[in-house]
């Protein structure tokens, strides 16, 4: 076997998202990771590219009845219901925390209504954070949230109101609960869209048997996990050829190899959810993986990898 | 300060059916770890990706004790693990008892210093109480009241409580002790006591719960929810709180931060 | 703990798909079994409810190219490509081999176009089969397959033109890949289905990292196995609530508890597949676990669970 | 016939870098067990569904032996069990090398006696060749000449062979033997037989496939292909035969059951 004579020094982890330029790929996924304060005593948040907040909207949600998560097979359901302390509290308390970082700050935005993320999204024009994550595909919400994820032209319109008030660039985060995921991706590409990320979770349900009920108090909940991983590369490989985005992965990442499924089929992102909970060191142990997956193939640059494989 | 270690267990024994004790050698987590607070286990299986939070028995110099019952898929595999095999478990996590802060506070409440704390365990709710007893007991600033609750005759570390204070026990069939639940146990033994910490199902809870405020006792109580980050991250684990909390802005206290033990008073079960 | 009294003969386990009686709701998931001849030697296929046949059309097809499945966390993807023998072989060995066991027998049919479908049906109309399972929804084949599954109008289409040339009843079989699952049910209850089955793979990609390259040549394959479990009960959830039909449910089946999770919220017969490459017992493990669940619970008749979780 | 058991392990060793071996305890399947045959090993690790696929090594009374290389996560597993531990295995399945049928197969068709055989292994293509040669050995009909190809000097098993028949070894590296591969030994040291037994990687196989049809040899071939059931059921370990068989209707055999052993002839590879 040929050993590559690269060092850490020769190697480009850098990737830029819609003009904003991470450190290295590698960031965590909304909702698994709070604001980073409770991570920050396993992860040095300095390692990460960036920060993805859990979703936040313009008031506080008080969030679905409990149980709200049960462990499946590889995975789990959750259905927080977007429970948050608010705009105000959040940029109050989470984004100077994050401000201490050396990594960039991803605000994650969820709403009912096109006015809730409006609201948000001009709210957060004055703060000091690089990139919007716009959730349109909660399924644990009655209201708004998947609709705007499932329907086409309300993904587009949804997408262009955001657009026309926000100051950061905008990535609209896809449900991947749809027949034809490419047709969704370029209905955001066509509202104006600076990047994607996706998968957001799977609809799916647990039954307690003993109990015969439900595993969830909100019946469904939304299945993460490696689990839905081949669902999630299949669906950033299909947007790749689809549009011509940017594009954040997730779904099931666990290790630095799960990450560069993801990255060969064309995201320049990668996103790490609930792995998290398996073992919170899971975000550094994958940008180390990533690392030695370059050394010892000779990549010198990520760029090699992203959408190589076609 | 919580870590997340690779540990290897000591020790395993069965201690009734379907209970299981093991003892687990850590690096840094039994040095800091205070009664009441609780660990994350993990499963070596795949399939199990979440951590089962078991609550802390006994901490003895660098190891601590866990005591369980098997309750499915995760606590099975533990229960056949041996000494020698390893484990991942992150702790210590949740707030714990910190003892003299609440035995201040309450005296401050209700303008007497604590003499006897009433220690209420039920089923597997017996284990966590276990290290609380020993602390009051070696602190010897009040005298300890253990009441016991048991399904039948199967008395798992009821002789370890013996050794720390009074024990009082009640067995749901009656084979010994007060026939009935704890609080049966309580009125049949007149046990009287100024404060309470209990750990149990959630209708012992929520009896002790309505009897603490009937009497004017402060309780102190250990809840329990499905967790997946089980650090206060994920809102998984959220409890009903009388006031808005500082976090959560909606009234929502994390049971696996602010938690696992509560003022009575200030959940809604 | 209360023990119920109930012993076997006490017990129900029996149920009727669109007329057809099954000794219980137990089978097997089409293509993992083939026509049971292989698992034979490890079952007794006396003790199934039904065998569900792997998918057979009019004439032979060659399938896809190797590497056709590739284990996934919990899972697997499969792109077998509907590799099969043609009816005329199948007619000749496989149902003579199936008549010798006291099971119902289900053919699984494929086509690329109606007249395909049309052909085999007609030709199966003479046959000593028990029930019809249509195949809408197979994602490894380029060509019909998918497409009738996953638009409405086409699923109604194809459904009525099967129906008006078949004689026995129509089970179809319904693609997850899709937005709304109960649209496509009402759909197929439209055009005239007898029982609907789901669900069928969830369309998935993987990566082989290291030889940078797809783990299956066909590039995506069918997701199968517990990991989806959670996505197909609440499908079967749904589709119950949405139309009148006996539903055969199944995705990710490995035990009695993951079967009863598919009857409580309204299967009346379940399907095992994948777990049959884990441990080729699987169903009989299964029937016997539902029947010492019933006893635990004091269940008598199987009917008391279908459905009971709403 | 075959059969599903949970076998316990009785030995286990490392024969060289990441190749394995480990021995197993069956009730029924070693007795029914022919040289080329595999079993399916499971994993006990409930995210890994599938059975990794891997050749009788060794027949032994009531054990089989299997030599593995760790090529990922299931083969990294069994790597780290020990005596003592259990596995779930199922087999024994394929063909195998029916060896009276086949030799008599060849003697009619060249018209002329088996005398001496040439069993090519590769790599982990080594471990399948031993029980045969032993077969072979025992029979007595005719002399085994083992062809045996390794990376560098770790000739894992190659002293067993040594007692079964005359062996010759290529090594990638050269530092034994012949450098190169099976066949640069084949001609350095002018080796011939009337009958090709071959297990290693593709390449080897595409290139001894030609040499037997060039030289007019009858050779058998072990494929590789990817399982689920490995019993013959779900058509995923196919490959291209050049005649149409009866099971397909579509020259694709199945791996798992009409193979794993193939006459070079009959195969498209
Ligand atoms: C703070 C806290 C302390 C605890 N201390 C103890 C203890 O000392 N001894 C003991 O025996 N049990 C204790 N429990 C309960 C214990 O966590 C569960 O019995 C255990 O998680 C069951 O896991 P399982 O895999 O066997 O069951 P499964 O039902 O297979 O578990 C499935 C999932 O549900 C979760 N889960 C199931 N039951 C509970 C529960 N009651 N509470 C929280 N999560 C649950 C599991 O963690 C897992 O994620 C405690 C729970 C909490 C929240
Ligand atoms: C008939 C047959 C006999 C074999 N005999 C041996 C043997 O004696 N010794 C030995 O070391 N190896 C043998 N192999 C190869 C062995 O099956 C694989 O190396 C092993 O399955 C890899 O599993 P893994 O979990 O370590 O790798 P992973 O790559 O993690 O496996 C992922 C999946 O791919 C499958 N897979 C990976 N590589 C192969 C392969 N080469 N062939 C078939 N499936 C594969 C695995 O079974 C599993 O389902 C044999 C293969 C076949 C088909
Ligand atoms: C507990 C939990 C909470 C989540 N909350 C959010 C959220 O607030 N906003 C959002 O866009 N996605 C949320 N998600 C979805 C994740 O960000 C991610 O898209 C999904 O879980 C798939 O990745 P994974 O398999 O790595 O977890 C949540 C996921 C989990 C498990
Ligand atoms: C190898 C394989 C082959 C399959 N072939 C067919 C088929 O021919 N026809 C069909 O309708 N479904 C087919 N399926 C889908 C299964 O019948 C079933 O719907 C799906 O696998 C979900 O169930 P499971 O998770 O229990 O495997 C196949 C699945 C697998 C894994
Ligand atoms: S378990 Fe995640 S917040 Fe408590
Ligand atoms: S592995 Fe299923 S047919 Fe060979």
């Amino acid at each position: 076997m040929e050993v590559s004579k690269l060092t850490d020094k020769d190697l480009n982890l850098g990737v830029d998202i819609a003009g904003v330029h991470l450190n290295n790929p590698v960031m965590e996924a909304s909702g698994t990771f709070g604001s980073g304060m409770e991570y920050s005593e396993y992860v040095d948040l300095n390692r990460l590219g960036a920060v993805v907040t859990k979703g936040v909207a313009n008031v506080p949600w008080p969030g679905n009845p409990t149980p709200r998560i049960a462990e499946t097979y590889g995975g789990m359901i959750n259905a927080i219901g977007l429970q948050n302390p608010g705009l105000d509290t959040f940029c109050n308390r989470d984004i100077p925390f994050l401000k201490q970082y050396d990594t960039k700050i991803i605000v994650n935005v969820c709403g009912k209504t096109e006015e809730d993320y409006i609201d948000a999204v001009e709210k957060l024009g004055e703060q000091p954070v690089d990139l919007l994550e716009i959730n349109i595909s909660c399924p644990n919400v009655k209201e708004g949230g998947i609709a705007f994820g499932q329907v086409p032209a309300m993904a587009e319109k949804i997408t262009a109101a955001v657009k026309k008030v926000a100051k950061q660039p905008v990535i609209m985060k896809l449900s991947p609960n749809v027949t034809d995921i490419a047709e969704m991706a370029r209905a955001v590409e066509a509202g104006g869209a600076d990047a994607v990320s996706l998968i957001n979770t799977l609809t799916g349900m647990k039954i307690d048997v003993n109990r015969r009920t439900f595993a969830v108090a909100n019946k469904t909940g939304g299945l993460s996990g490696p689990a839905i991983r081949p669902v999630a590369v299949r669906m950033v490989y299909q947007v790749a050829n689809a549009v011509n985005l940017p594009i954040i992965g997730m779904g099931g990442i666990t290790c630095a190899e799960d990450a560069l499924e993801f990255i060969m089929v064309g995201a320049t992102g990668v996103a790490v959810g609930t792995a998290n909970f398996n073992d919170p060191m899971t975000t550094v142990k994958v940008v180390d993986g990533i690392r030695d997956y370059m050394i010892r193939n000779g990549v010198k640059d990520i760029h090699e990898l992203i959408g190589c494989v076609k | 300060m919580s870590y997340r270690e690779n540990v290897e267990i000591t020790r395993t024994a069965c201690l009734a059916d379907g209970v299981y004790e093991m003892w687990l050698k850590t690096e840094k987590m039994a040095k800091e770890a205070k009664p009441g607070q609780f660990i994350s286990v993990y499963s070596n299986d795949g399939s199990r990706l979440l951590p089962r939070p078991i609550s802390i028995c006994r901490i003895d110099g660098n190891k601590l004790r866990i005591v369980y019952r098997v309750a499915g898929k995760g606590t099975e595999e533990f229960s056949k693990m041996e000494a020698g095999q390893r484990l991942d478990i992150q702790g210590p996590l949740g707030n714990g008892y910190e003892l003299e802060k609440i035995l201040s506070d309450v005296a401050g409440k209700t303008g007497k210093k604590v003499d006897r704390a009433v220690l209420f365990g039920g089923g597997i709710g017996v284990p966590p109480m276990l290290e609380l007893a020993k602390q009051l007991h070696d602190a010897k600033t009040c005298d300890v009241e253990a009441v016991l609750g048991y399904r039948d005759n199967q008395l798992f570390l009821k002789s370890e409580f013996d050794e720390f204070g009074h024990v009082t026990v009640a067995t749901e069939d009656g084979s010994i002790g007060t026939k009935g639940n704890v609080l049966d146990a309580v009125k049949t033994c007149k046990i009287t006591g100024d404060v309470i910490f209990a750990c149990g199902p959630t209708p012992m809870l929520r009896a002790i719960k309505a009897y603490a405020e009937e009497n004017s006792i402060e309780a102190y109580i250990s809840l329990e929810e499905k967790m997946a980050c089980g650090i206060g991250a994920c809102l998984a684990c959220v409890c009903k709180t009388t006031h808005k909390d500082e976090h959560s802005q909606v009234n929502n206290a994390r049971v696996c931060k602010e938690g696992p033990v509560f003022n009575a008073k200030e959940v809604e079960i």
